[in-house]
């Protein structure tokens, strides 16, 4: 493979901090990486880069003694280790956060951060020190929740702050972040930033995935590319253009991806002024206040809000989900009572939890199964789907979505975090909807995959579909909706139209008085 | 990957070492005595060991069947002993007070009102875990103690014998093989049929892997839930049927004791996690095949029932050691280290056991 | 609301930990015990223990509480009651023992012991075998025990092992335990038919698991009684009913009916009458031709 | 309202104090199970006279010490997600051993020392075999429930009398508490284990690890804590209750006997559930698992008190004793948030 010219040079920099050599990870049937080098630095924020399945997490947690390597060797401080489990290679002062949120949902959120650390006295935890320690930490972070709150209690993007929390509170040489930032707001990750730039100026080695390139860019030195399992090369973050990243990320030529780009950019123009889904008054106690909302056929709807803004309540509520306790829901023009998701899904509804994990795939069972699951459930268990007829389909969407690997009957759970969040999209998509409510359906995509998510949404729409999209990320929903509903705490403070930027929503979240005006206009 | 060939499936199926264990039971049986696996045909059906394993691990077999599917939803039933107990008072008690005790119709009637008491039983069951949200322990527990209460309550504690030539039939009659045997194997392939024909199979899966999930993709939980509680208590209470009419009596205080746990081992001898999820009707087919030659085996072999048990131990240990991938690979390890050439990287990659990669870790790592 | 103890008052209050229910004829002795309580005139406590022993004693304690005037129970062990007896000693609450004894060396613990004795009724099973097989040059026998551990197994396999040393034609072939129980008896007898070509007797501890042992052997296409001959003890009613059809070739009585003579040693031992330290209930032995004789005002 | 489960709204809402409130929320379950325990109590006390006396209490903690000890444990095995079905089974194989050894003329400590070690190795090889081989708790202590049964008929099949005589001073002597109220030292004993118990679990780390092995078995690896030794500790704790619970049933009955504590797992599981547990493991108290014991031993109780139920209408009272008590533990419960 010709390395590009602007790998960069080696022999001028201090010994690595730790160091990769040759490793390889098999997995029955799959090689997840295949002699991967890799380097990291003492005082650098290196990023990890490639696309959904290229290997990122893998060679994390072989690093970290989670899995063994087949091949290679592994150095720190030039010694040669080989960890047996996470134990060791935090013992070694590797921290890390892994991709997806692991922590311990039935525990508190001090408990969580501190578990096998917590403060002592006489031998016996201190509960009240160790709850007020983690509260402390929790406030460098600018988060201001109970420590005491068991953790289950709190949405995923929270959880996600618990662990970083947790990972940056103990002294470590090394820092791990897989994919920290996907279910952040941006706020969030300013502050998350700040804190591995103190952390980088004291000297700590910081290894980052993010499909955000913009985050990359901004906050990383040097960066690490993997594809297919196999390094592409380690580059200066400084030399590399986006577009040079990416087409290394995903070994094309970048004119397919800007294509894409292109139409997903010019989200359908024209929506019709049908209503699918009108809600009157729907609100539920302690949850979300009561709103009004329409949506259209073919019409994408964005819901912009901070974390905890209610956004994901109001869709659970849309999807019957949670129960209203206020209101009326009309779908094309007919009452409906969505007592449960069942009733949901028959009219029509289809949503994408957040969770991939807790409430999305069930990842004991194949690709196969899990992509028919909502259909099949709507069909009735007599109806069995023909076998043929699911191979078509799950092949297509493989086909249609990139999932990886595209054997159907490999198990959901082992799947990549990215190709999980695929094929949970693609179960909606075969129940052919009409409303299409997705909660962060991009998050942990890679950004080959996120535009066809986004283009996907924008044919969708022009079939007619209606979408309410809810993401983090406010430029992707300017982007895609014809109009945008922002979020307050837990209450419906505007509905911008398709012309509204990310400055006119960041202002109407910033300031309280704005509301009654926004609401006017 | 999964290969097509109809070998690696098997393998990969898990269905192997069961088997493994039962043909090694088996074997062992036959070499201390060679007469062990004899067949002849005695009054026009067969007769021998083999078929007294299938006929007294009918009951099992079909409680087991039922276990599965509730065990696959992420509960347990420890009632499924009672109600055994349940469904033979109640069988035997109506034939001993009906008009004619040895008619057909007497018969007939007495196993259907039973079925139809332990449908209800398993509605009751179904109504604590799936409505109540009770956890299936507890709520089972409940039936468990109560129930064979109630079987001794309708035999007023006396064991109720009765001459019923139909009655007979279900557990003690032949049709060539046993008859207990054939509506095991029936219940096996109408259960087979019914959740791998149709897609109850996969909702039940789902069910037991991810509630919360589950219930999002639009699936009855609840009513998935409840189901198979009362599909357990009728398997339940044929196994009952069985168990009474191959003594010709009911014995409340007896009958069926102790057989959950059996059906508990057998389904997880046969592959199926209590932690819900992916489950193997033929792999519970198989741990209660074992159990019940592990039975048959102590005493045709005149092991001493003092140290009954510990046999038991040893077998159920070994049978799981082999079962256990881990433990498998870890023996594996230990006599190709002695055997093999060192070097192990020139293997195929496709071999699991031969890679150092842990293969627990994976596991772990893959499950949510 | 029952009223709590009898201590004040004329009538008799008397506890009974009974063992369990786990038996036809432990659900006969219980029956017995309650009726003649009621035709006494002695106001009964009665407390289920499910075969376990802890439960006893947890009774025995709660009667002790109660201030019962007379403790009864049938041990389930013969070991371990001797903290129990001694609060009740103390609280002046006199024990009597039914069905079966138990091992403390302090007699004064109890006032007297009514019950079978379980080696003896082995034994007179095994006499009957070794009259039955004088002169024949090979007897083979198969045991069908009862629970493991449980008194009258050990017993009643002592006994016939000792009746039976001195005949040494008689060889007890295999032995296992069939739990007690019809069904357990059956599938270990489907068992020995298949492993023992020879089988000339059966002994089973009770009739129940002889009564399945039955159901075996006619299912191998022998005759029962008369190609392999049957021992049983206890003489419950589907037993006698085998025995008078030629299906049983013997029983040993153990009798449950230990009722009336109960109450009537609780009536003395309140009273503060002497009574003997070991009342041995009356218990016979059957033929078939007895049975036939006796079968129609069997009880139980 | 008690809880934390209010939500703290969004980023505005500065400086929450930290921890307050969340005290109460975790024992609610505990206080809950009390309640109704009491209440079954009153119910006792009013019907029956007599009832309501302190030997009444008293006599609850001197007939279920053992099982309390057993609850101890269990409750340690069940929060990490586990389950030790051997326990009953390690139980009468202590006393066994225990009468056995003090027949053959060891000295008592010897024989004390000589069963905890037995109950402990029987646990951690059970906890290795489940760690490292990965098989399922159920079926390997299932294997262990066969082996320490199997162990005891080999050891002898007769019960054996305890005559030693630390044992029996030990075993009848009272320790008064008023006038009319005496407990044994098991009782003593059985509380000490609580309080260790309790310490233990609520406030060192191999609990918190005990309970994040529960949670989530995955991420507890990943969080780099100790899980295979948890996971085995537990069992070895298990274990050394069983062997404990058997040296006090050696001690409440002065014998040693194969069938002693016959299905007795299941009243120790009933226990810990009943004492708001959660099977699934990552949650319980072990104070709800003694709770738990003093509900099945108060349900007993009002039964040997009524004193006319006949041994099937002992049984359908248990269970609907129970029903009643989850049902009722389940409507309490719902109304909390
Ligand atoms: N436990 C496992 N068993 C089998 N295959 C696995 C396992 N873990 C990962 N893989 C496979 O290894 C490959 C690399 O996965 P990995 O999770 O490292 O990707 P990634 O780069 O982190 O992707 P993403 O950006 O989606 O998180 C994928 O093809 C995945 O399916
Ligand atoms: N910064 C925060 N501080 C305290 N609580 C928060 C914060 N962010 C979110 N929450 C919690 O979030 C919950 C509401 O979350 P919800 O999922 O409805 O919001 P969302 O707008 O969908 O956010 P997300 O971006 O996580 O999807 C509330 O329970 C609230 O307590
Ligand atoms: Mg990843
Ligand atoms: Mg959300």
């Amino acid at each position: 493979m010709s390395v590009d010219a602007k790998q960069a040079p080696l022999a001028t920099e201090p010994p690595a901090l730790v160091q990769l050599r040759g490793i390889s990870v098999e997995f029955p049937g799959v090689k997840a990486l295949q002699e991967v080098d890799f380097r990291l630095f003492a005082g650098e924020v290196h990023a990890l880069m490639g696309e959904n399945g290229a290997g990122k997490s893998t060679l994390i947690k072989a690093l970290t003694g989670v899995y063994t390597p087949t091949a290679g060797v592994t150095t720190i401080e030039g010694r040669e280790v080989s960890f047996s489990g996470p134990a060791e290679a935090q013992d070694a002062g590797i921290s890390t956060v892994y991709q997806e949120v692991n922590l311990c949902p039935n525990l508190t959120v001090a408990e969580n951060i501190l578990l096998g650390r917590e403060l002592r006295r006489f031998g016996a935890i201190d509960g009240r020190a160790t709850r007020a320690r983690a509260a402390e930490l929790l406030a460098d972070m600018g988060l201001h929740i109970d420590p005491g709150s068991v953790l289950a209690e709190h949405p995923i993007a929270i959880q996600q702050l618990v662990a970083i929390a947790r990972a940056v509170a103990v002294d470590a040489k090394v820092l791990i972040l897989d994919e920290p930032t996907s279910s952040l707001d941006q706020d969030e990750v300013a502050e998350l930033f700040r804190i591995m730039r103190v952390l980088r100026d004291r000297g700590v080695a910081i290894l980052f995935v993010s499909h955000f390139l913009e985050q990359v860019y901004e906050i990383s030195d040097r960066m690490t590319v993997l594809r297919n399992g196999r390094l592409v090369g380690e580059y200066r973050t400084a030399d590399l253009s986006r577009l040079e990243l990416v087409s290394l990320m995903i070994g094309r030529e970048l004119g397919a991806l800007a294509e894409v780009e292109r139409l997903a950019g010019q989200a359908g123009e024209e929506a019709s002024t049908v209503p699918v889904l009108q809600a009157t008054g729907v609100g539920r106690k302690g949850s979300v206040a009561p709103l009004d909302l329409r949506i259209n056929r073919g019409e994408v709807v964005g819901l912009a809000g901070l974390l905890g803004s209610g956004r994901t309540e109001l869709a659970r509520l849309l999807f019957g989900a949670d129960r209203p306790d206020s209101g009326q829901m009309t779908v094309d023009g007919k009452v409906v009572h969505l007592r449960n998701p069942r009733a949901a899904i028959a009219a029509g509804i289809a949503f994408c939890s957040e969770d991939r994990k807790g409430e999305g795939v069930l990842a004991d069972l194949s690709i196969r199964d899990n992509v028919i699951l909502a259909m099949q459930a709507a069909n009735g268990w007599a109806r069995p789907i023909p076998r043929k007829v699911k191979d078509q389909v799950v092949e297509k969407w493989i086909k249609a979505l990139d999932i990886r690997p595209t054997n159907p009957d490999a198990l959901v759970g082992k799947l990549s975090g990215g190709n999980q969040q695929k094929v949970l999209l693609a179960r909606w998509l075969v129940t052919k909807p009409k409303l299409l409510i997705l909660d962060e359906p991009t998050r942990g995509i890679d950004i080959g995959a996120k535009t066809q998510i986004q283009k996907l949404v924008a044919e969708l729409a022009q079939e007619g579909v209606a979408v309410v999209y809810i993401s983090a990320e406010l430029e992707e929903v300017v982007r895609l909706s014809h109009r945008i509903v922002v979020m307050k705490d837990r209450t419906k403070i505007a509905e911008l139209d398709q012309h509204a930027t990310v400055d006119d929503i960041m202002r109407l979240i910033a300031h309280v008085d704005e509301r009654t005006e926004a609401v006017a206009a | 990957m999964t290969s097509t060939r109809p070998l690696n499936r098997f393998r990969s199926s898990g269905l192997l070492w069961p088997l493994v264990t039962l043909v090694l039971l088996l074997a062992a049986n036959a070499v201390v005595r060679p007469s062990f696996l004899a067949l002849r045909i005695q009054d026009g059906h067969l007769y021998g060991s083999v078929v007294d394993i299938l006929k007294n691990g009918a009951p099992t077999m079909l409680i087991a069947l039922g276990m599965c599917l509730v065990v696959a939803t992420r509960g347990i039933d420890l009632s499924v002993g009672a109600i055994v107990a349940i469904s033979g008072a109640v069988t035997c008690s109506y034939i001993a007070g009906a008009a004619d005790p040895t008619s057909a119709g007497a018969a007939l009637a007495g196993m259907g009102i039973a079925l139809a008491l332990c449908a209800v039983l398993g509605l009751w069951n179904g109504f604590l875990v799936a409505a109540l949200r009770i956890q299936p322990i507890i709520a089972t527990l409940v039936l468990m103690t109560a129930g064979r209460g109630i079987a001794m309550l309708i035999t007023d504690g006396q064991i109720i014998t009765v001459r019923n030539p139909t009655f007979r039939t279900v557990g003690a009659g032949f049709l060539v093989l046993p008859v207990s045997i054939l509506i095991a194997v029936a219940v096996f392939v109408l259960v087979a049929l019914l959740t791998r024909r149709t897609a109850l199979g996969l909702l039940i899966e789902s069910v037991g892997i991810n509630p919360e999930a589950s219930r999002l993709a639009g699936l009855r939980a609840r009513t998935i839930r409840w189901t198979v509680y009362v599909f357990a208590a009728i398997c339940a209470g044929v196994a009952g049927l069985m168990i009474s009419s191959n003594v010709s009596a009911a014995d409340a205080n007896n009958a069926g004791l102790w057989i959950e746990m059996d059906a508990i081992l057998a389904v997880v001898i046969g592959g199926t996690s209590l932690a819900g999820g992916r489950y193997s009707l033929t792999g519970t087919l198989l741990g209660a095949l074992i159990i019940q030659t592990l039975v048959t085996t102590v005493y045709s072999m005149g092991i001493a029932p003092e140290i009954t048990l510990v046999f038991k131990a040893v077998v159920v240990i070994a049978v799981c050691l082999l079962q256990a991938p881990k433990a498998r690979a870890a023996l594996l390890r230990r006599t190709r280290r002695r055997h093999a050439p060192p070097d192990l990287d020139a293997e195929p990659a496709a071999r699991p056991n031969t890679q150092t990669l842990t293969a627990a870790m994976v596991e772990k790592v893959a499950q949510p | 609301a029952s009223g709590g103890g009898g201590a004040g008052n004329d009538t008799i209050t008397m506890g009974f930990a009974q063992v369990g229910a786990e038996s036809g004829w432990r659900t006969a002795n219980t029956k017995s015990v309650q009726e003649s309580a009621k035709e006494a005139g002695i106001d009964l406590k009665f407390s289920d223990a499910q075969q376990k022993q802890e439960n006893q004693i947890k009774a025995i304690r709660s009667y002790i509480q109660q201030k019962v005037d007379v403790i009864a129970f049938s041990p389930v062990v013969e070991t371990g009651w001797d903290a129990v007896l001694l609060e009740a000693k103390r609280a002046n609450i006199p024990v009597i023992l039914t069905d079966r004894a138990v091992d403390s060396q302090d007699t004064s613990l109890y006032k007297t012991f009514l019950g079978s004795d379980f080696v003896a009724e082995g034994k007179k099973a095994g006499e009957w075998l070794v009259k039955e097989s004088a002169g024949k040059s090979e007897v083979n026998v198969v045991e069908l025990q009862g629970t493991t551990g449980a008194a009258p197994a050990i017993d009643r396999k002592e006994g016939f092992a000792e009746a039976t040393k001195a005949a040494p034609q008689i060889k007890v072939i295999a032995s296992q335990t069939g739990d007690f129980t019809r069904s357990g008896g059956k599938q270990v007898m489907e068992a020995f038919l298949k492993s023992n070509p020879k089988i000339d007797v059966v002994y089973a501890h009770n009739d129940d698991m002889g009564l399945g042992a039955i159901e075996a052997i006619e299912a191998a296409g022998k005759k029962p009684g008369v190609d392999i001959k049957i021992i049983t003890v206890d003489a419950v009613h589907d037993g006698m009913q085998a025995l008078s059809d030629g299906k049983i070739n013997y029983i040993v009585e153990c009798n449950p009916l230990l009722g009336p003579q109960l109450m009537d040693l609780a009536k003395k031992v309140v009273n503060g009458e002497q009574v003997p330290e070991r009342v041995v209930t009356e218990e016979t032995t059957f033929t078939q031709e007895q049975a036939k004789a006796d079968l129609p005002n069997r009880k139980y | 309202m008690t809880t934390s489960a209010t939500p703290v709204k969004g980023k505005a809402s500065l400086g929450t104090l930290p921890g307050r409130r969340s005290v109460p929320g975790r024992v609610v379950p505990v206080i809950a199970t009390f309640v109704l325990f009491v209440l079954l109590f009153g119910v006792g006390a009013a019907r029956y006279d007599g009832f309501l006396s302190g030997q009444v209490v008293a006599n609850l903690f001197i007939d279920n010490a053992f099982l309390v000890v057993l609850a101890v444990g269990m409750t340690f095995v069940i929060v990490t997600g586990g389950i030790d079905l051997s326990v009953g089974a390690v139980v009468a194989l202590s006393t066994m051993v225990a009468a056995a050894g003090l027949r053959a003329g060891l000295p008592a400590p010897l024989v004390v020392l000589l069963v905890l070690a037995m109950g402990s190795t029987l646990g951690l090889l059970m906890g290795l075999v489940i760690h490292y081989f990965e098989i399922q708790p159920f079926i390997v202590t299932l294997a262990g429930l066969f082996l320490a049964r199997g162990l005891c008929f080999v050891v002898g099949v007769e019960s054996i009398s305890i005559k030693d005589p630390t044992f029996r001073t030990f075993a009848t002597a009272a320790i008064p508490l008023s006038d009319n109220v005496s407990i044994t030292w098991s009782v003593v004993i059985a509380l000490a284990i609580v309080a260790v118990g309790v310490w233990v679990l609520h406030r060192t780390r191999l609990g918190r690890t005990a309970y994040a092995v529960g949670g989530n078995e995955n991420s507890a690896m990943l969080m780099g804590l100790p899980v295979a030794k948890v996971k085995v500790g537990v069992y070895v704790i298990s274990g050394l209750c069983s062997a404990i619970a058997g040296l006090l049933l050696a001690l409440y009955m002065l014998s040693g006997y194969g069938l002693h504590a016959v299905g007795m797992e299941l009243d120790a599981i009933a226990s810990v559930v009943i004492g708001g547990t959660l099977l699934s493991g990552g949650v319980g108290y072990v104070l709800g698992s003694l709770l738990g014991v003093l509900v099945l031993g108060v349900i007993q109780t009002l039964i040997s008190f009524q004193g006319t139920l006949s041994s099937w209408w002992t049984k359908i009272a248990i269970g609907t004793l129970l029903l009643l008590f989850i049902v009722m533990q389940r409507v309490f419960m719902r109304r909390q948030p």
